[in-house]
């Protein structure tokens, strides 16, 4: 056979052409194509149902493509198991076989395949190592924490000495406290292995701190592969705006207008100007658009700078220690904005706006599509 | 008035008989509503006990003669006959008197008797015989030699059902007939331990042994799948009671031409008197207690005993009914037995209790290769501990 | 603010009422059948009870004699056959007809069906059955034969050597259809990614089984030998319709033992002794099951 | 693989989106899409090799049964019980449901069937009634104790029927409903309860217990909660409950023959009956034709429901 | 026995006095005493296994405590039913009937008391308008979303116009997006109702936007019952701090050094000013204590004002939109650091500290209280 794999994206650890994969009549991924890169962090998102695991199974060599190719390490991988893709995985509810110790949950998989006993011993000892398991080696699975499982999970990964991670939201069956942490522990890790790793979540904080692209999927089709903060600062459409950030962007429809040779923003019969704004293509006065302003984006009182400012009510302040959020009406619509935690409003409170153009996102009202 | 009365009578001769029970009691205008349980005593009798210590008595119940029921009479749950069988003169009418002895308790009769069998039958089938290219057997000795001639001709010697009582009632046919009246007393009635171990119970083991070895490969369940193995051919004889007649006779076989039967196995020329009676149990119900005397007395009643026991195959219980229309067979046991060749069936002589021990052993006898010597030493223990 | 006098804890008898009230019937059953009847008959076993019970004690004399029956040790003997083969064979092959069935196969429904339509059916019509179907004459073996294999033997009701393999295979084919729908249950319990899991690491699909599918299904496992073995010590339709104990006291076991010695013998004593003795052995193998079963964990 | 993949190689997706990736993937090598299933492959073979032998063990008495229930005697003994019946016939269906005899009843199992319907049908009311209320209440309601019986019950799940006749005749006569049709239907309520109660007790266990705390918050007593928010919930375990205790009483001979009397008598006695009842030579295709007919309604009722039977079984037996 | 209501807080609608609950051998609650006012918004945060639900369940009515006493609206309801008590209670489950309609689930409770059919529907549209819910009313619960369920779950609540409402971790089951949207119209019904409300939950966000006053619960014993804002800036005591605030406050162990006449902290040889600090006590060098800062009061490079810096490395960054959040090393500790999303630090970058004095926490090494 001839080397035609020097075709495939050379930079790239794991490629996949065209896939698609449907069960019986229900298409879930239709043509996809992705490259991820040598020592890439690549984080899947999306929200439930969109096709997540059955991509990174596609990947895993759990589930057959309908049709398309997969390559990992310019390999042609698409029918080979799972065991011989040179991948590690990851999975939600942890998999661990419950009566095994921790010890042999590591081991299993390495004495399946016949290694040596002292090479196990080695590789066991190095990523219980690592993830700091080492006195829970002989316990079972069932007197472990939940994060302690998790990490046992992963080093069962860890122990295989594979090219690629694939974890399948390896943290939402955490509480708040430990999927922070853990969050950190995994992004050492990565940046300790340097492995290449795909990372499944539909939690928008971890796929901004983890990631060095998050590819953003909605119904099987990838919206955006962009790197964290140009998918924050730049969606692509609304979707992906509307999906990340934490209280979402506010947004506003309405229409461009022609305010004395300067394009302006109009909904509601208050207009906002759009100087600052940097659109890719010619605004045309009455062209009918969707207005993204992140929460953070909006300034009250004494944090406006320059510029024009507005005014409104507070509606619900929701103080949550470090920040405050208030919720505001104005003009019709209602506004989230962020502040510090320090500075608390009255519910009924009128304050002032200025809105920071040069953050903000315009849509067309049709296709959704940034402007 | 409708009396129900349970019975294991459902072989074809049997059902043939109790038909005439219950056409002779509808005849006195009441109702016989008929409570049949197949399988054998051993499935109907628990059933029966359950019912009537359940405080459900059925109307009429059948038992063996014997020590079946003794306690449920004691107990009082069963009804006192004797009114009825004084006006029936039983005493004197029915024959052999050990009959009525064993339905009186404490000077009361507890039954009515219904008629005699005996076990020590020899069944032959001429045309198993003619087969083999043997002369028909006039004993059991005979029998015996002819075996190895009837197996070469592909046919099974003895046939003898797979249920544990029919073992046991070969083994008991022996003992009387092969060993002797005194012998069986001896050991049966005295329950003489020193005898039961002694060398005339070992012939019968032997003799036993032998019986064993023609009744290898038989089969089948029943005691009448057995007669009919007989019946058809397909089996030189059968040691069953007298009851196998009935089978004959349903199926049109002429005694003499078609079979041969040898009472007493052609050696000793004695029947146990064993046999069905009908119990009575205690009821509130005034009315069905009449119909309850009515029964027992058309039971005992010449006409019915005659009707009744030409179908079942048994010999009445008394002695004065007239039975020109009887078979050769029959014919031949009323004579033996008017000849007063009569012992006491073990039903009377055993418990239940010693009578299962002895089922069980000789059933495990039969079917396995224990040896004689084995056998007889747990049939000596066995019989040390009867009461 | 009224002056509320603070009430003390009500009367703890009349608490959960009416769950008391509704738990009479069963609190009767365990109580006066099962624990009044398994006491009844333990001190019956000590007396010699004929055809009607009667306190007359005669200490362990029924137990003397029951042991030194060889019909009741072949009862026992044949039980421990029977039992030990049957759950074997009933786990495994309700096993692996699961774990076939679980293969996301077509026809599954027919498959199933067809598996467990015996179990519908009565041990009584089984036993015939299979009597019928194992019948020297008309059965395998005549059939063998008459194909031209003159010297065939499967004979196994009529063989007392193996005559209860006769009624195992009956038994068998009667109580598996149950098992494995239980074990399908078990399997379709169990986290698909365990089994994507394994296959990442590698692991053929038997030792996936093995070592981690069937350790896993340990509740499964259990409820099932409760079912099985409850039906074992059971045992006696089956045997009466199929062979009656035969030949001879081959296929004799304990339950028909007691039935015949209580009933067809008229010795209560002898049968109450008998099932004392099935009722220790039960009590052995079970209490302590139970007792970690239910009375180990506590929920509200 | 490798013969696979430059097989495929020539052929490979030309279709892709953009045609800088176009260019691409069409020199790709190695295979793409769905590895080719053959029907056959040995894998397939093996799998419905074992089940279809399986399905044939199962399978073969119940067709010897039909078959040589449509057989007529001569037939029988003629031929082997595998052979299809050369003339049907339905006489022994005729003979076994309506003429042969017991005794002096030649009315065949017909009889039989009407007593076994109106067993069968207080029996199972009552039995799972009883059964399902017991496990609600160890499920949702415990009391001190409760736990206790409950595992006495367990342990009588073991013990032989034949052990526990003798005291319940005695107890039926002191309550003086032997023989009666309540009598009956309490004897296989109190037979049914060990496993009946076990599944409902770990059904209704596995139920969320927030519902039920709802509904007292809601102020729904006992038997408020049991009827209008469990009951409505418990159909898999009702239908399970359903079909053990049609089978079990249906099935059942023992207590039919001990707790009844002849005219009441169940259509498994009668089958008894008819099947020991050997007249002559034993009628093979009647007793074939009267079993089959004893076992039609637990398998029609098994046949009709089977689906729900292994759900319930699923949610009553495994958990717990 | 006295009459022990009558010590019970005047103005309060539930108070629970010296309730004492074990499950045999486990004591989970121990001579709990809490008083919640009339009208307010009171929640129950602790981590899982705290004892939470307990307390929520004896409060109504499911559990029987083993001693004390509980009055609901001065009223001892110790051994009262659950639907005597005038409390509603929903579920983190939802808990709704699945075999009946939404309208049915509202009605089950006022049905079952008997009340007149016109009552019922009032009382049902009333609260199916609060909740927007009147189009779902002919729906099974299997029909519905999370989120509309958990509406449908509060309603039925609603409909028996109760005194007291109980949540017990009623959002844990929904997505992030829409557990924050819930919570907004939780807050905004508490606010038009106005009853008190006791709400479970080990999600402080929740707890710190919705409540009027936190219980903070630690294995069954409260540890502090404050407003949010005193909760979050002046914790009680070390797991107070720790518990509250994402990601957790950065402790530091060290003593109490004297630098010139001035306290102040000294750890691994570096030392920081307590200027600022305002000591419940009197601050005596040489104890042992642990500086709690959180991360949003570690101010970085540009942000730092006057005062002392210090020098640290950038040992891992998480960017989550809004924020930024640094990992630095600072004198062998690992720092937690707040900054705005869009200023960011590579790997390995040299930054200087500040502190912000007044707005630590210091706690006693030993006792971990605050000083
Ligand atoms: N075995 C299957 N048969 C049919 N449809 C399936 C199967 N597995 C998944 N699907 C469908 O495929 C779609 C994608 O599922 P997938 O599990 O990949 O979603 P996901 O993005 O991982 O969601 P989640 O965040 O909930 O895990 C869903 O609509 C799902 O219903
Ligand atoms: N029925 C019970 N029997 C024994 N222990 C119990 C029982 N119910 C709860 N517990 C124990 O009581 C403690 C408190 O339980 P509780 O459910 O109140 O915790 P929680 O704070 O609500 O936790 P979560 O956040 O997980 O809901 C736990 O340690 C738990 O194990
Ligand atoms: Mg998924
Ligand atoms: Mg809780």
């Amino acid at each position: 056979m001839t080397d035609l794999s020097s075709f495939a994206n050379r930079a790239s650890s794991v490629s996949i052409r065209d896939l698609s994969l449907s069960f019986g009549a229900v298409t879930v991924l239709e043509n996809l194509n992705l490259d991820i890169r040598d020592g890439e962090f690549l984080v899947l998102l999306g929200s439930s149902g969109c096709g997540k695991s059955t991509l990174l199974n596609c990947i895993a060599g759990l589930l057959e493509p309908t049709d398309g190719q997969i390559f990992i390490k310019d390999r042609n991988v698409t029918w080979e198991e799972p065991k011989d893709r040179g991948i590690g995985m990851v999975f939600q509810s942890y998999a661990l076989y419950p009566q095994m110790t921790v010890e042999k949950n590591l081991s299993f998989g390495l004495r399946v395949a016949g290694l040596a006993k002292d090479e196990i011993d080695r590789r066991v000892a190095r990523a219980a190592g690592i993830l700091q398991i080492e006195p829970l080696l002989n316990r079972k699975p069932a007197a472990l924490s939940g994060g302690q499982r998790q990490r046992v999970a992963i080093g069962r990964a860890l122990v295989r000495d594979v090219d690629v991670f694939l974890f399948d939201e390896p943290l939402s069956n955490l509480d708040a406290k430990l999927r922070s942490e853990l969050r950190v522990e995994i992004k050492r890790l990565h940046q300790s292995l340097k492995n290449t790793m795909i990372y499944v979540t539909h939690d928008q904080i971890e796929a901004l701190t983890l990631a060095d692209r998050i590819a953003i999927m909605k119904s099987g089709v990838i919206q955006q592969l962009d790197d964290p903060m140009t998918i924050y600062n730049r969606p692509k459409n609304k979707f992906v705006a509307g999906f990340i950030g934490s209280p979402s962007m506010n947004f506003l429809k309405g229409e461009l207008v022609d305010e004395g040779g300067h394009i302006a923003f109009r909904t509601n019969g208050v207009s906002f100007s759009l100087d600052g704004y940097q659109a890719s293509e010619a605004l045309a006065a009455g062209r009918k658009v969707i207005l993204g302003l992140r929460p953070e984006h909006v300034k009250v009182d004494s944090d406006i700078g320059h510029g024009e400012t507005h005014e409104a009510v507070v509606d619900i302040e929701e103080p949550m220690g470090a920040d405050n959020l208030l919720w505001l009406k104005h003009a019709g619509h209602t506004l989230s904005v962020r502040i510090g935690g320090e500075r608390r409003y009255a519910v009924g409170t009128k304050v002032r706006l200025g809105f920071d153009m040069s953050m903000a996102s315009l849509f067309d009202a049709v296709s959704e599509e940034r402007i | 008035t409708d009396l129900e009365v349970t019975h294991w009578w459902t072989s074809g001769g049997e059902a043939a008989a109790v038909a005439e029970l219950a056409k002779a009691f509808d005849a006195t205008g009441n109702h016989w509503v008929d409570g049949a349980i197949a399988g054998s005593g051993g499935t109907a009798r628990p059933i029966m006990i359950s019912r009537i210590t359940g405080g459900d008595p059925m109307g009429a119940t059948q038992f063996n003669h014997g020590r079946q029921a003794e306690e449920l009479v004691q107990s009082g749950l069963m009804r006192d006959l004797t009114d009825v069988a004084e006006k029936g003169k039983w005493k004197d009418v029915i024959k052999p008197q050990s009959l009525l002895a064993s339905c009186t308790i404490n000077g009361k009769i507890y039954c009515a008797p219904v008629n005699i069998h005996s076990w020590q039958w020899l069944w032959l089938s001429n045309e198993a015989f003619k087969k083999a290219g043997v002369e028909v057997p006039k004993n059991w000795n005979e029998f015996v030699a002819a075996g190895p001639a009837l197996k070469k001709a592909g046919i099974q010697p003895l046939a003898l059902g797979g249920q544990p009582w029919q073992a046991n009632g070969l083994f008991d046919a022996l003992v009387i007939s092969v060993g002797g009246t005194d012998l069986y007393n001896k050991v049966y009635k005295d329950k003489d331990a020193k005898v039961a171990a002694g060398p005339d119970m070992a012939k019968i083991f032997e003799a036993a042994d032998q019986a064993r070895q023609l009744a290898k490969g038989s089969n089948v369940q029943d005691w009448n799948q057995a007669t009919n193995l007989v019946l058809t051919g397909k089996a030189g004889g059968q040691i069953m009671g007298d009851w196998a007649q009935g089978e004959f006779q349903i199926a049109n076989k002429k005694a003499g031409t078609d079979y041969t039967c040898l009472p007493g196995l052609g050696l000793n020329q004695t029947l146990t008197t064993g046999g069905d009676a009908f119990y009575f149990p205690l009821l509130k119900d005034a009315e069905k207690s009449k119909a309850q005397e009515v029964l027992a007395a058309t039971i005992v009643d010449p006409k019915t005993q005659v009707a009744f026991n030409l179908k079942k195959g048994s010999v009445p219980i008394r002695g004065d009914v007239d039975l020109a229309t009887a078979n050769d067979c029959m014919k031949k046991g009323i004579a033996i037995i008017a000849k007063g060749g009569v012992a006491t069936s073990t039903d009377q002589l055993i418990s239940a209790d010693t009578q299962k021990q002895k089922e069980d052993l000789m059933s495990e006898f039969f079917n396995t290769s224990i040896s004689v010597k084995d056998a007889q030493k747990r049939f000596v223990s066995l019989i040390e501990a009867a009461d | 603010m009224a002056k509320s006098v603070a009430p003390g804890r009500p009367n703890q008898f009349l608490r959960n009422l009416n769950s008391k009230i509704a738990c009479i019937p069963m609190m009767l059953t365990a109580l006066v059948i099962f624990l009044g009847g398994t006491v009844w008959t333990v001190i019956y076993s000590f007396t010699n009870s004929k055809l009607l019970p009667r306190a007359t004690f005669v200490g362990f004399d029924q137990y003397e004699r029951l042991w030194a029956a060889s019909r009741w040790i072949i009862s026992i003997q044949n039980l421990a056959i029977y039992g030990v083969l049957c759950l074997i064979f009933s786990l495994l092959i309700g096993f692996v007809l699961a774990a076939l069935m679980d293969q996301k196969i077509r026809f599954e429904n027919t498959f199933r069906t067809i598996f467990l339509y015996p179990f519908a059916l009565s041990f009584i019509v089984t036993g015939l059955v299979w009597q019928w179907v194992l019948n020297p004459e008309y059965g395998v073996q005549g059939v063998v034969r008459s194909l031209g294999w003159e010297s065939f033997t499967f004979d196994p009701l009529y063989t007392p050597e193996i005559v209860i393999y006769g009624i195992l295979i009956a038994g068998l084919w009667q109580g598996t259809g149950l098992v494995m729908c239980l074990m399908l249950a078990g399997l379709r319990g169990i986290d698909e990614d365990i089994w994507k899991a394994a296959r990442v690491d590698g692991i053929p699909m038997w030792k996936t089984y093995i070592f981690i599918v069937i350790p896993m299904m340990r509740p499964v496992f259990i409820t099932t030998l409760v079912l099985i073995a409850s039906g074992i010590v059971k045992l006696y339709d089956l045997v009466v319709a199929q062979t009656s104990g035969g030949p001879g006291n081959a296929s004799e076991v304990p339950a028909k033992y007691v039935y015949d010695y209580m009933f067809q013998a008229q010795n209560l004593g002898q049968g109450f002794a008998a099932s004392t003795m099935m009722l220790l052995t039960v009590a052995i193998i079970v209490v302590p099951w139970a007792y970690l079963e239910f009375g180990g964990r506590k929920r509200v | 693989m490798s013969d696979t993949s430059t097989l495929n190689a020539t052929t490979a997706g030309i279709d892709a989106m953009s045609p800088e990736l176009k260019v691409r993937s069409s020199l790709n090598p190695g295979p793409r899409g769905r590895r080719p299933k053959r029907v056959l492959s040995r894998r397939n073979i093996f799998l419905y090799g074992i089940l279809g032998l399986a399905a044939l063990y199962y399978l073969l008495p119940l067709y010897v049964m039909v078959v040589t229930s449509l057989k007529g005697m001569p037939e029988i003994r003629l031929g082997n019980i595998f052979s299809p019946p050369v003339e049907i016939t339905f006489e022994p269906w005729v003979k076994a449901w309506a003429q042969a005899c017991t005794g002096l009843n030649c009315d065949g199992l017909s009889r039989g069937f009407w007593n076994s319907v109106r067993i069968l049908v207080p029996s199972v009311v009552v039995s799972i009634l009883v059964a399902s209320v017991s496990g609600y209440a160890l499920a949702n309601w415990r009391f001190k104790g409760s736990e206790l019986f409950f595992s006495i019950l367990i342990v009588g799940a073991f013990i032989p029927y034949q052990v526990m006749i003798y005291p319940i005749v005695i107890i039926l006569r002191e309550l003086g409903i032997y023989g009666t049709l309540t009598g009956l239907v309490i004897v296989h309520t109190i037979f049914g309860m060990p496993i009946l109660t076990l599944l409902f007790r770990n059904y209704f266990a596995s139920l969320p217990e927030e519902l039920f705390k709802a509904a007292r918050i809601d102020g729904a007593g006992f038997w408020q909660i049991y009827g209008r928010i469990m009951l409505p919930m418990s159909l898999p375990i009702f239908v399970v409950a359903m079909i053990l205790q049609v089978t079990g009483i249906w099935n059942d001979f023992l207590f039919g023959v001990v707790f009844t009397r002849p005219d009441t008598y169940p259509m498994t006695v009668q089958l008894n009956n008819i099947v020991n009842s050997v007249q002559g030579v034993k009628e093979y295709n009647v007793n074939m034709a009267a079993t089959l007919l004893t076992g039609a309604v637990p398998l029609i009722v098994y046949f009709v429901s089977g689906r729900l039977f292994v759900r319930g079984i699923a949610a009553g037996a495994v958990k717990g």
